[in-house]
C-alpha cells in the first residue's frame, strides 16, 4: 500500500512536471518561422521538398532523403529485433523434430478459422498485399510509405498465417527478400556516396511534383524500405506464431 | 643507454627469466636469480657513483633519478642483503614449487626497492613504491593460500592504504608546491607541518606502515612470519627499512630549519610511536611459541628503535637510526635464515615441538648465538653500539627521559625472548624425532656466516658503518658528524669511544655465554622433553607438555592487561563491521525489475523537485 | 577522402544483410564475415585518424544536406579517438569469440555475431552522430542488441536479465524523446551543434527540464547509480565476448552519449557537481556490492559499474586535466575490463560454475590465462606500472588541482576495497588447495592472441605512456572546445 | 462544435481504455484495450494533420502489436492474477482431448 | 479537418488541455502499470502506452494553428507555409517502429522467461541479485 503510495506521488509530480513544462510550449504556435530564409530545419524542409526534390509528400522526403540515416538505422532496429528474437526464441533444429515426432501435433497458435473466414482470408490477402504496395509505392505522393504498406503486408500474411494451418512462408524467398531489399537500401546509399560524394545523396534528375516518376531514388528506397519491412515484420509473427510454447 | 636503466633491466630480465626458466628446469631458477642479482649488485658498485643523476620526461612529467650518498646507504642494505638472501633462497627452496613464480617475484621486489632508493621525485617514488609493494604482496602469498589468505591481503591492504595515502600527498605537493621533485619540495617547505599540514601527514603515514609502526604493524607479524624464510630476509631486513629510507629523506630535514623547537610536537609524537611500537613489539615476541613469529614481532620492535632513533632529529639519534637499519639488516637476516634453516631441516619452527638442536647444527647454533647477541644489544656485537648510540641520543641530546625508560624496558625484556629462541630451538633436551636432523647445507651458511661476520666487524669497528652512514647524513643535511673508527662525537663534543666500551663489555659476556653453551652442548642425561613419567600423572597423548609452553608464564600474567589490548582484533572487528555495513547497501540491488524502475522513476522526480537546487 | 566515417557504420550494415546470403554459400560466413567488418572498421579508424591529424576534424554530410539541415557524421580527435579504441576492442573482441563460439549450431552463430558486430557498429553511431536523434536511433540498435545478446544463453538466467534491462532501457528511450522532442520544440532543429549554439536563449527552465530527461535517459546507458540495476544482471548473464563488449564498448558509448549532451549540447550550471557527486555514489555503491559477490562475472561487472563512476567524476572535474584522465581510463577500462572478461570467461568455462570459489587453484590449469587475469586486476586497482596507474594519477592530479581532499581521499579508499576483492580472487586463482580435474578447455590461439595483445597494451602503456598521451590530450582539448566544434561543424560547406 | 465533443469524447475514452487496459485483470481484454487507445490514438493523429503517422499506428499499433501480445498470452497466462500455467494445462487439456 | 483548424483557432486553450492532458495521463498510466503491476504482460502493456503517450506529445507539438498535413498535392503545390511541422511526425514515425520492435523483443523475452521460470511474476523473477 505504501508502494502504492509512493507511486501515485511520484506519478503524479512526475505528470505535474510535464504539464508545467509543457503547458509554456502551446499547440499551434508557428516555430518554423519563415520558409524563405529558414531559421529550423522544418522550414527548410517544407522550403526543399517540394521544390528541390520534387516530393509532395514532406515526410517521406524527411524520413527518406533528408533523415534516411535514421531510416536505415530504423530497418536496422527492425531487423535486430526480428534476429533479436529468433535468437531468443531459437530452438536446436534435432530438438524441435524430435519433439514434433513425439508429440505429432502441431502446437503452433490457432485462432479459431471457420471455413468462411479461409475463404475470406484467400480473398483478402492479395487485396492487402495489393494496398500494402500501393501504399508503399505512393508513399513520396500520398500519405503513406515504405512503413505503413510493410506493416499492411505484414497484416496480411497475418490473415493467412493465423488461417491457414499449413500457411507455410516460403523461407527461402522471404530471405531472399529481406536481404536483397536491405542491401538495396545500402546499395542505393553507397551510389550517392560513389556518384555525388554523400551517402544516400538523391540524384539530380528528380522529375515534376506529383508524378509517381519523381522524387529521384527516394520512391527506389521506399520501396526496399517497404519489403525490408513486410518481410522482417512477418519474420516476427511467424516466429511467434511457431512457438512451440507448451512445456511438456 | 643509462646505465641505471640497465641495472633495472637486468634486474627485470632476470624476473622474466626466471619465470620461464622454470618450465624446462626448476633446478636452474635459484642459480639464474642469484647470478641476475649479483650481476646488478657488481654493475651498480663499479658503475655508479655517488651524486649521478639522470632526467627525463614521462607522461608529460619531469622525472629524475639518482644517487646521493644517502640512497647509496640503503642501496648497500638492498644488494647485500639480496644477493646473500638469493644465494641461501637456492638450497632452501629446492624442492618446493613454483620456483620461477617465486624468484621473478622476488627480482621484481628487488628492482622495486632499488627503483625506491634512487628515485628523485615523487612519482618515480610511488611507481617504485608500489612495485615493490605488489611484487612482495606475491611472495607474501605464496605459500598455501588458504591458510594466509586473510594474512596477504591484510598486507596488501595496509601496503595500499599507505601508498595511497603518499599519493594523496604527492598530488597536492604538485598542487601547492608545483613540484614533483624530492629535493626542491624540501626546500620549499612542503614538510613544514605549518601550511598544508596534511601533506607531511599523509606521507608520514605512508612510509610509518611500510615501516610497520603502530597502530599500523598488524600486517607485519604474519607477513614476515608466513612467507618464505629466504625472503623474510629481505623483507624484514631490507624492505621494511624503505619506510625508514622516507622518513629520513623527508623528514629529518625539518629539524633542520630555522626553529626546530617549532615541530616538538612531531618529534614527540613521533618518538611515543616508536616507543610504543618497540615495547608492544617485545611483549608480543615473548608469547609467541613459533620461532619465525617471534622473529617477526622481534623486527616490529626493532624498528620502533629506529623511528625512535629517527625522531630525535640529533645527529646521534639519526646517526644510531641508521646503524640499527645496518646491523638489524644483517642479524635479522641471519636470524631469518637460521629460522629458515631449521625448519629446512627439522620441518618446523614450533619451538614447543623441536629443542636441542645445538648437538645437530652447531654452525646454525653459532650464527643464531651471534646475532642473538647482536639482537639484544649486547657487546661486543653491532647490536650494542646502535642501541648504546640511541641511549646517548636520547639522554644527551633530546632529554627525553620516559623514552629512554620505555625503550630501556623493551630492550631488557628483549633479552628474555632472545633467550627463548635460543634455548628453545637449540639448547635443552633434544627431542627423539629431531635425532636426524642434519646441519644445514653449505650455500645456506655461508650466507648466515657472511652476516655473522658482519656483525661482529660492525661491533668492533663501528667506523665502518659510521663512514658511510656520516655521508649519507650529510647528504640529507647534517653537516659535521664527527667519527672515527671506533669512536663517535655527540652534540656537547665528547667522544664516546664505542669500540673499548664494546670489547670490555664484550669480553664478560663472551665468558658467560661459552658458559651456557658448553653447559648446554654437554648432555647430563637423555630424558626426553615430555617425558614426565617422574610426577606420576599420565599425559594424554595431545597434550604438549614441552617446557617451552607457557614459557614466561609469570611474565604473562604480569602483561596481562596489554595483551588484551589486541591491534589486530581490533583491526579485525573494523574489518568485518565495514563489510557488514557494505552489505547493507548491496540490498539495494533486489534483483526485482520493478524495483530498479522504480529507482529511475524516483530519481528522475527527485532531479525534477530539486532542479533549481542541483542546477542554478 | 577514399574512406569517409559513413564506412563505419554501412559496412558492418551490409554485412549484417548479407549474412543470411553468405551463410548458404559457406556456412561459416557467419564467423568470418563480421571479423573482416570490424578489421575494415579498425582500418577505417585509422585512415581517419590520420586524416584529421592533417586536415583537422571531419563532418560527412549525408543525403547531399549539410550539416545543421541533414544528419551529419562528426569526426573530430575526440571522437575518432573513441571510435577507434571502440572499433579495435571491437575487433579483438570478434578475435577472441572467433573460436569460443563454435560449440553452437549455424543458426545461433549468425544471430551471435549479427548482433555483436551491430552493437559495437552502433556504438560507433552514437560517437560519431552529430545529430541527437540520430543518437538515439543508435542507442536504440544498441540497445537491441545488447537485450537479445543478454538472453542469448537459454541455459543461465540471461532472459531474466535481458527483460530488466529492456524494462529499464525501455525508459531511457522514452525519456531520451521526452528530453529530444523540448529540445526540438525550443531550438527547431536537431543537430547538437546547432542547438549548442541556440542553447543560450533557451528558457532556463526548459532547458533544465530538458536536461534532467537527458540525464536519467543517458544516466540508465552510463550506468549511473541508482539506475544502473539492469548492469550487473546482464553483464553477468551475457555471454563472455558480449560481457567484455559491454563493458569496453556500450559503456563508452554511453558514456560518450552523457558527455557530448552535458558538455557540449548544454550550458547549465551545476551540471559538473551533479556529474561528480552521482560519479561517486556509483563507485561507492557498485565497489562495495562488488566486495561480497560470489559470482566472478557479477564481481567484475560491479567493478565495470564502479569505474565509469570514476570517469564520471572525473569528467565532473571538469578541468583539462581531469577529462585528460577520464579518457585515459575509458581506455584503459576498456582494455583491462576485456582483459579481465575473457580470462574470467576461461575460468567460467573450465569449471563450469560462475562461482569464485570453484576458482581454487586454477592457475595449475590455465597459467597463461590465470597470470592475464592477475595482470589485469592489478592493472585496473591502479598499480604501477601498469597502464591503470596512469589514468587514476591524473585524475588525481586533477581534483588535486581543484582542492577536492576528500574527493581524493574517498576515491583511494574506495580502490582499497577493489583491491580487497580483487585480490581476494587472485589469491584463489594461484594458492588454494585446487579440487577437481585437470583442464579440459585448453584456450584456444585466437583468444590468446586477442588476449596477449590487450595485456601487452597493459604493460607498454604503463611504461611508456607517452605512446598514447598525444592523441588522449588532443582528444581532450577537441572535448572542450565546444565553440570550435559549432563553428567547424555550422560552417563546413559542402 | 460537434467535432469538439467528439474530441473530447476521444480524449475520454481513450484515457479510459487505457485506463481499462491497466486495470483488466483477463490479459486478452486488456491487450484489446490497447488496441483501442492505437485506434482512438490513430484518430488523434489524423485530426492534428498528421496521416502518415495515423496509417502507421493503424497498421502497427492496432493490428500487429495487438496479435504479438495476444500469441504472447496464449504462450504464458491469460490472467492477470494467476502467474503460473496451471489454466494452460488445461487449455492445452482441453485440446488434447 | 478545415473545420477543426477552425475550431482550434476557438478554443485553444481546452483543445490544448485536452490533447496534453491525453498525452500526459497516458505516459503516467503507462508509467503506473511499469511500476505498480505484477504480471510481465501488464509491464510491456504499460510501456507501450507510454510510448504511445510520448507519441501523441509529438505529434500535437508539430501541429500548427491553421496548418494542414505537411502534403504537397495537386491543387496544393505553394502551400508550405501554411503546412504543420513534419518533422517531429517524421520522428515518430521512426519512434513508434522502434517501439514495435522493443515491444515485440520484450514479448519474447517474457515467453521465454515463462518456459525458464514458469511464472510471470516480476516478483519471483529475482535469482540475480545482490
Amino acid at each position: 500500500m505504501l508502494k502504492k503510495l509512493i507511486v501515485f506521488l511520484l506519478i503524479g509530480t512526475l505528470g505535474y512536471t510535464l504539464a508545467v513544462t509543457f503547458s509554456s510550449i502551446p499547440i499551434g504556435a508557428n516555430r518554423i518561422g519563415s520558409l524563405d530564409n529558414p531559421e529550423t530545419v522544418a522550414a527548410y524542409y517544407l522550403d526543399k521538398s517540394p521544390n528541390d526534390l520534387k516530393v509532395a509528400n514532406t515526410i517521406t522526403a524527411v524520413v527518406v532523403n533528408f533523415r534516411g540515416f535514421d531510416t536505415l538505422g530504423e530497418v536496422s532496429v527492425l531487423f535486430l529485433a526480428a534476429t533479436g528474437l529468433a535468437s531468443i526464441l531459437y530452438r536446436k533444429e534435432e530438438e524441435e523434430e524430435e519433439e514434433e515426432n513425439k508429440r505429432h501435433i502441431s502446437h503452433r497458435l490457432n485462432l479459431p478459422s471457420s471455413s468462411l473466414v479461409q475463404t475470406g482470408a484467400k480473398i483478402l490477402f492479395p487485396l492487402i498485399l495489393l494496398l500494402g504496395i500501393y501504399v508503399f509505392i505512393h508513399g513520396h505522393l500520398t500519405p503513406g510509405g515504405g512503413f505503413q504498406g510493410g506493416a499492411i503486408i505484414a497484416t496480411g500474411f497475418l490473415l493467412m498465417l493465423v488461417s491457414y494451418k499449413g500457411f507455410k512462408n516460403n523461407h527461402k524467398i522471404m530471405v531472399w527478400l529481406e536481404s536483397l531489399a536491405g542491401l538495396g537500401f545500402v546499395g542505393v546509399g553507397l551510389y550517392g556516396l560513389i556518384r555525388y560524394g554523400s551517402f544516400l545523396q538523391n540524384t539530380g534528375w528528380t522529375g515534376n511534383l506529383n508524378d509517381l516518376v519523381s522524387g529521384g531514388l527516394i520512391p527506389l528506397i521506399y520501396i526496399f524500405v517497404g519489403i525490408k519491412v513486410a518481410t522482417e515484420l512477418t519474420n516476427v509473427l511467424d516466429i511467434l506464431l511457431n512457438i512451440k510454447s507448451r512445456r511438456k | 643507454m643509462e646505465i641505471i636503466a640497465i641495472i633495472l633491466l637486468i634486474l627485470l630480465v632476470g624476473s622474466m627469466l626466471t619465470f620461464l626458466i622454470d618450465s624446462f628446469s626448476s633446478k636452474l631458477t635459484g642459480i639464474t636469480a642469484f647470478l641476475f642479482s649479483l650481476a646488478a649488485s657488481v654493475v651498480f658498485f663499479t658503475q655508479i657513483p655517488s651524486g649521478y643523476q639522470f632526467k627525463f620526461q614521462l607522461a608529460g612529467l619531469d622525472l629524475q633519478w639518482g644517487l646521493t650518498d644517502y640512497s647509496y646507504y640503503f642501496a648497500y642494505i638492498i644488494f647485500g642483503m639480496s644477493v646473500l638472501a638469493l644465494l641461501y633462497s637456492i638450497k632452501y627452496m629446492e624442492g618446493k614449487g613454483r620456483l620461477g613464480y617465486f624468484y621473478g617475484s622476488f627480482l621484481l621486489t628487488i628492482l622495486g626497492m632499488f627503483g625506491v632508493v634512487i628515485s628523485q621525485d615523487f612519482v618515480s617514488l610511488f611507481i617504485f613504491w608500489e612495485i615493490m609493494t605488489w611484487a612482495s604482496f606475491l611472495l607474501v602469498i605464496y605459500n598455501a593460500y588458504y591458510k594466509v589468505k586473510t594474512k596477504g591481503v591484510k598486507y596488501m591492504i595496509f601496503s595500499a592504504i599507505g601508498a595511497y595515502a603518499m599519493l594523496t600527498a604527492i598530488v597536492f605537493i604538485r598542487v601547492h608546491y608545483d613540484t614533483l621533485l624530492i629535493s626542491e619540495a624540501i626546500a620549499k617547505g612542503a614538510f613544514n607541518f605549518e601550511q598544508y599540514i596534511y601533506i607531511p601527514i599523509f606521507l608520514l603515514l605512508g612510509f610509518s606502515i611500510k615501516a610497520a609502526v603502530m597502530p599500523f604493524h598488524v600486517w607485519a607479524p604474519s607477513a614476515y612470519s608466513k612467507s618464505p624464510m629466504s625472503f623474510t630476509t629481505i623483507f624484514s631486513g631490507a624492505m621494511s627499512k624503505m619506510g625508514v629510507f622516507g622518513i629520513g629523506l623527508v623528514f629529518t630535514s625539518i629539524y633542520l630549519g630555522t626553529n626546530p623547537e617549532n615541530f616538538y610536537w612531531v618529534r614527540t609524537i613521533l618518538g611515543w610511536l616508536g616507543g610504543i611500537t618497540a615495547v608492544m613489539g617485545t611483549i608480543y615476541a615473548l608469547i609467541q611459541t613459533d620461532a619465525k613469529k617471534l622473529l617477526a614481532y622481534s623486527s616490529v620492535a626493532q624498528l620502533g628503535y629506529i623511528v625512535v632513533g629517527l625522531s630525535t632529529g640529533t645527529k646521534l639519534g639519526i646517526m644510531a637510526a641508521l646503524y640499527l637499519t645496518v646491523i638489524h639488516a644483517v642479524f635479522k637476516g641471519a636470524l631469518f635464515m637460521v629460522a629458515g634453516a631449521v625448519e629446512k631441516q627439522a620441518g618446523t619452527t614450533d619451538m614447543t615441538k623441536i629443542s636441542g638442536l645445538i648437538r645437530r647444527m652447531p654452525w646454525t647454533f653459532l650464527v643464531a648465538l651471534v646475532s642473538i647477541i647482536a639482537l639484544a644489544g649486547m657487546p661486543p656485537v653491532g647490536g650494542f653500539v646502535g642501541k648504546w648510540l640511541l641511549y646517548e641520543a636520547l639522554i644527551t641530546e633530546s632529554n627525553n627521559y620516559i623514552l629512554v625508560v620505555v625503550v630501556f624496558f623493551s630492550s631488557t625484556a628483549a633479552f628474555l625472548y632472545s633467550y627463548r629462541f635460543l634455548y628453545g630451538l637449540f639448547l635443552g633436551q633434544e627431542e627423539k624425532d629431531t635425532k636426524d636432523v642434519k646441519e644445514a647445507p653449505i650455500t645456506m651458511l655461508i650466507p648466515m656466516l657472511i652476516l655473522m661476520i658482519i656483525a661482529i666487524v660492525s661491533g668492533a669497528v663501528p667506523g665502518l658503518i659510521f663512514e658511510p652512514a656520516a655521508k649519507a647524513m650529510e647528504a640529507i643535511g647534517f653537516q659535521d658528524v664527527t667519527w672515527q673508527m671506533s669512536s663517535l662525537t655527540n652534540l656537547w663534543g665528547d667522544t664516546t669511544n664505542l669500540g673499548l666500551i664494546s670489547m670490555l663489555i664484550g669480553a664478560v659476556f663472551v665468558i658467560v655465554f661459552v658458559f651456557i653453551t658448553l653447559k648446554g652442548y654437554k648432555n647430563t642425561k637423555d630424558v626426553g622433553t615430555k617425558d614426565i613419567s617422574t610426577s606420576g600423572e599420565i599425559p594424554k597423548e595431545w597434550e604438549n607438555l614441552s617446557f617451552q609452553q607457557d614459557f614466561f608464564q609469570p611474565f604473562q600474567r604480569a602483561a596481562a592487561p596489554l595483551y588484551s589490548m589486541n591491534m589486530n582484533k581490533i583491526w579485525k572487528n573494523l574489518g568485518e563491521n565495514l563489510e557488514a555495513f557494505f552489505g547493507f547497501f548491496r540490498k539495494l540491488y533486489t534483483g526485482n525489475g520493478q524495483t530498479y524502475a522504480l529507482y529511475v522513476v524516483i530519481f528522475l522526480v527527485v532531479l525534477l523537485l530539486f532542479k533549481d537546487v542541483i542546477f542554478s | 577522402m577514399v574512406i569517409t566515417p559513413v564506412h563505419y557504420i554501412v559496412a558492418p550494415l551490409i554485412a549484417a544483410f548479407a549474412i543470411p546470403l553468405l551463410i548458404k554459400i559457406h556456412k561459416d560466413a557467419a564467423r568470418i564475415v563480421p571479423g573482416i567488418v570490424l578489421f575494415y572498421n579498425v582500418i577505417v579508424s585509422l585512415f581517419l585518424m590520420n586524416h584529421i591529424a592533417e586536415h583537422g576534424m571531419i563532418s560527412e554530410t549525408l543525403a547531399g544536406w549539410q550539416a545543421p539541415w541533414g544528419i551529419n557524421l562528426v569526426v573530430t580527435p575526440f571522437t575518432g579517438f573513441l571510435a577507434t579504441m571502440v572499433s579495435i576492442l571491437g575487433f579483438i573482441i570478434w578475435l577472441y569469440g572467433y573460436r569460443f563460439k563454435r560449440t553452437l549450431k549455424g543458426g545461433e552463430v549468425k544471430y551471435y555475431e549479427i548482433l555483436q558486430m551491430m552493437m559495437i557498429a552502433g556504438s560507433i553511431g552514437i560517437i560519431i552522430t552529430g545529430d541527437i536523434f540520430n543518437m538515439f536511433v543508435f542507442i536504440e540498435i544498441v540497445g537491441i542488441s545488447a537485450f537479445s545478446l543478454t538472453a542469448f544463453y537459454r541455459s543461465r538466467d540471461g532472459a531474466e536479465a535481458g527483460f530488466k534491462y529492456l524494462l529499464i532501457g525501455g525508459f531511457a528511450s522514452a525519456f531520451l524523446l521526452l528530453g529530444i522532442l523540448i529540445i526540438y520544440t525550443q531550438t527547431g532543429t536537431l543537430n547538437m551543434a546547432q542547438i549548442a549554439e541556440r542553447m543560450p536563449d533557451v528558457p532556463q527552465q526548459m532547458k533544465i527540464v530538458a536536461l534532467i530527461f537527458f540525464l536519467v535517459a543517458l544516466g540508465i546507458e552510463a550506468e549511473m547509480f541508482p539506475l544502473n540495476g539492469w548492469a550487473p544482471d546482464a553483464y553477468s548473464q551475457a555471454p563472455s565476448p558480449t560481457s567484455a563488449t559491454f563493458a569496453a564498448v556500450v559503456s563508452v558509448a554511453g558514456v560518450y552519449a552523457l558527455i557530448r549532451v552535458v558538455f557540449t549540447m548544454f550550458d547549465v550550471e551545476g551540471v559538473n557537481n551533479y556529474l561528480m557527486v552521482m560519479g561517486f555514489v556509483t563507485m561507492l555503491i557498485a565497489e562495495i556490492a562488488a566486495i561480497s559477490q560470489k559470482d566472478l562475472k557479477r564481481m567484475l561487472a560491479y567493478s565495470s559499474v564502479g569505474q565509469v563512476g570514476l570517469v564520471l567524476i572525473a569528467f565532473g572535474i571538469g578541468s583539462n586535466l581531469a577529462v585528460f584522465g577520464a579518457l585515459f581510463l575509458m581506455l584503459n577500462h576498456g582494455v583491462i575490463k576485456s582483459l579481465l572478461f575473457m580470462a574470467g570467461s576461461y575460468f567460467i568455462y573450465n569449471t563450469d560454475d560462475k562461482k569464485i570459489k570453484s576458482l581454487n587453484g586454477i592457475y595449475k590449469k590455465l597459467p597463461i590465462v590465470s597470470f592475464f587475469f592477475a595482470l589485469g586486476a592489478l592493472a585496473i586497482i591502479g598499480f604501477p606500472p601498469f597502464s591503470g596507474f596512469w589514468s587514476k594519477f591524473y585524475i588525481l592530479i586533477s581534483a588535486a588541482d581543484e582542492k577536492y581532499v576528500f574527493l581524493i581521499i574517498g576515491i583511494l579508499l574506495v580502490t582499497i576495497i577493489e583491491l580487497t576483492y580483487y585480490l581476494r580472487v587472485v589469491g584463489r586463482i594461484y594458492f588454494a588447495k585446487q579440487e577437481g580435474e585437470p583442464a579440459s578447455h585448453k584456450p584456444s590461439i585466437n583468444a590468446l592472441v586477442a588476449m596477449s595483445s590487450l595485456a601487452l597494451f597493459i604493460i607498454v602503456i604503463g611504461v611508456y605512456p607517452d605512446l598514447i598521451m598525444p592523441h588522449i590530450q588532443s582528444a581532450a582539448d577537441a572535448l572542450l572546445d565546444k565553440s570550435n566544434y559549432i563553428q567547424q561543424i555550422l560552417s563546413i560547406k559542402n | 462544435m460537434a467535432l469538439l465533443i467528439f474530441l473530447i469524447a476521444m480524449a475520454v475514452i481513450l484515457i479510459a481504455a487505457a485506463i481499462f487496459s491497466i486495470m483488466q485483470k483477463d490479459l486478452l481484454f486488456a491487450v484489446l484495450g490497447t488496441g483501442v487507445v492505437s485506434l482512438i490514438l490513430s484518430v488523434f493523429f489524423y485530426i492534428l494533420q498528421a496521416p502518415d503517422v495515423a496509417i502507421t499506428e493503424a497498421a502497427i499499433g492496432i493490428a500487429l502489436t495487438t496479435i504479438i501480445f495476444i500469441i504472447t498470452i496464449r504462450n504464458t497466462t491469460r490472467d492477470e492474477n494467476k502467474y503460473n500455467d496451471d489454466h494452460i494445462n488445461k487449455f492445452k487439456n482441453e485440446k488434447d482431448a | 479537418m478545415m473545420e477543426f483548424q477552425a475550431l482550434f483557432e476557438q478554443y485553444r486553450d481546452l483543445i490544448t488541455i485536452a490533447v496534453y492532458g491525453t498525452a500526459i495521463a497516458l505516459i503516467v498510466i503507462g508509467l503506473y502499470a511499469v511500476l505498480m503491476k505484477k504480471h510481465l504482460v501488464k509491464i510491456v502493456i504499460g510501456l507501450s502506452i507510454m510510448d504511445a503517450g510520448i507519441h501523441l506529445l509529438f505529434v500535437a507539438i508539430g501541429y500548427i494553428s491553421g496548418g494542414t498535413a505537411p502534403i504537397f498535392s495537386p491543387g496544393n503545390e505553394n502551400a508550405g507555409a501554411r503546412m504543420v511541422d513534419p518533422v517531429p511526425q517524421a520522428l515518430v514515425l521512426t519512434a513508434i517502429v522502434i517501439g514495435f520492435a522493443v515491444t515485440a523483443l520484450a514479448l519474447s523475452l517474457v515467453i521465454r522467461l515463462y518456459k525458464h521460470h514458469h511464472t510471470a511474476n516480476i516478483d519471483q523473477l529475482n535469482s540475480l541479485k545482490w
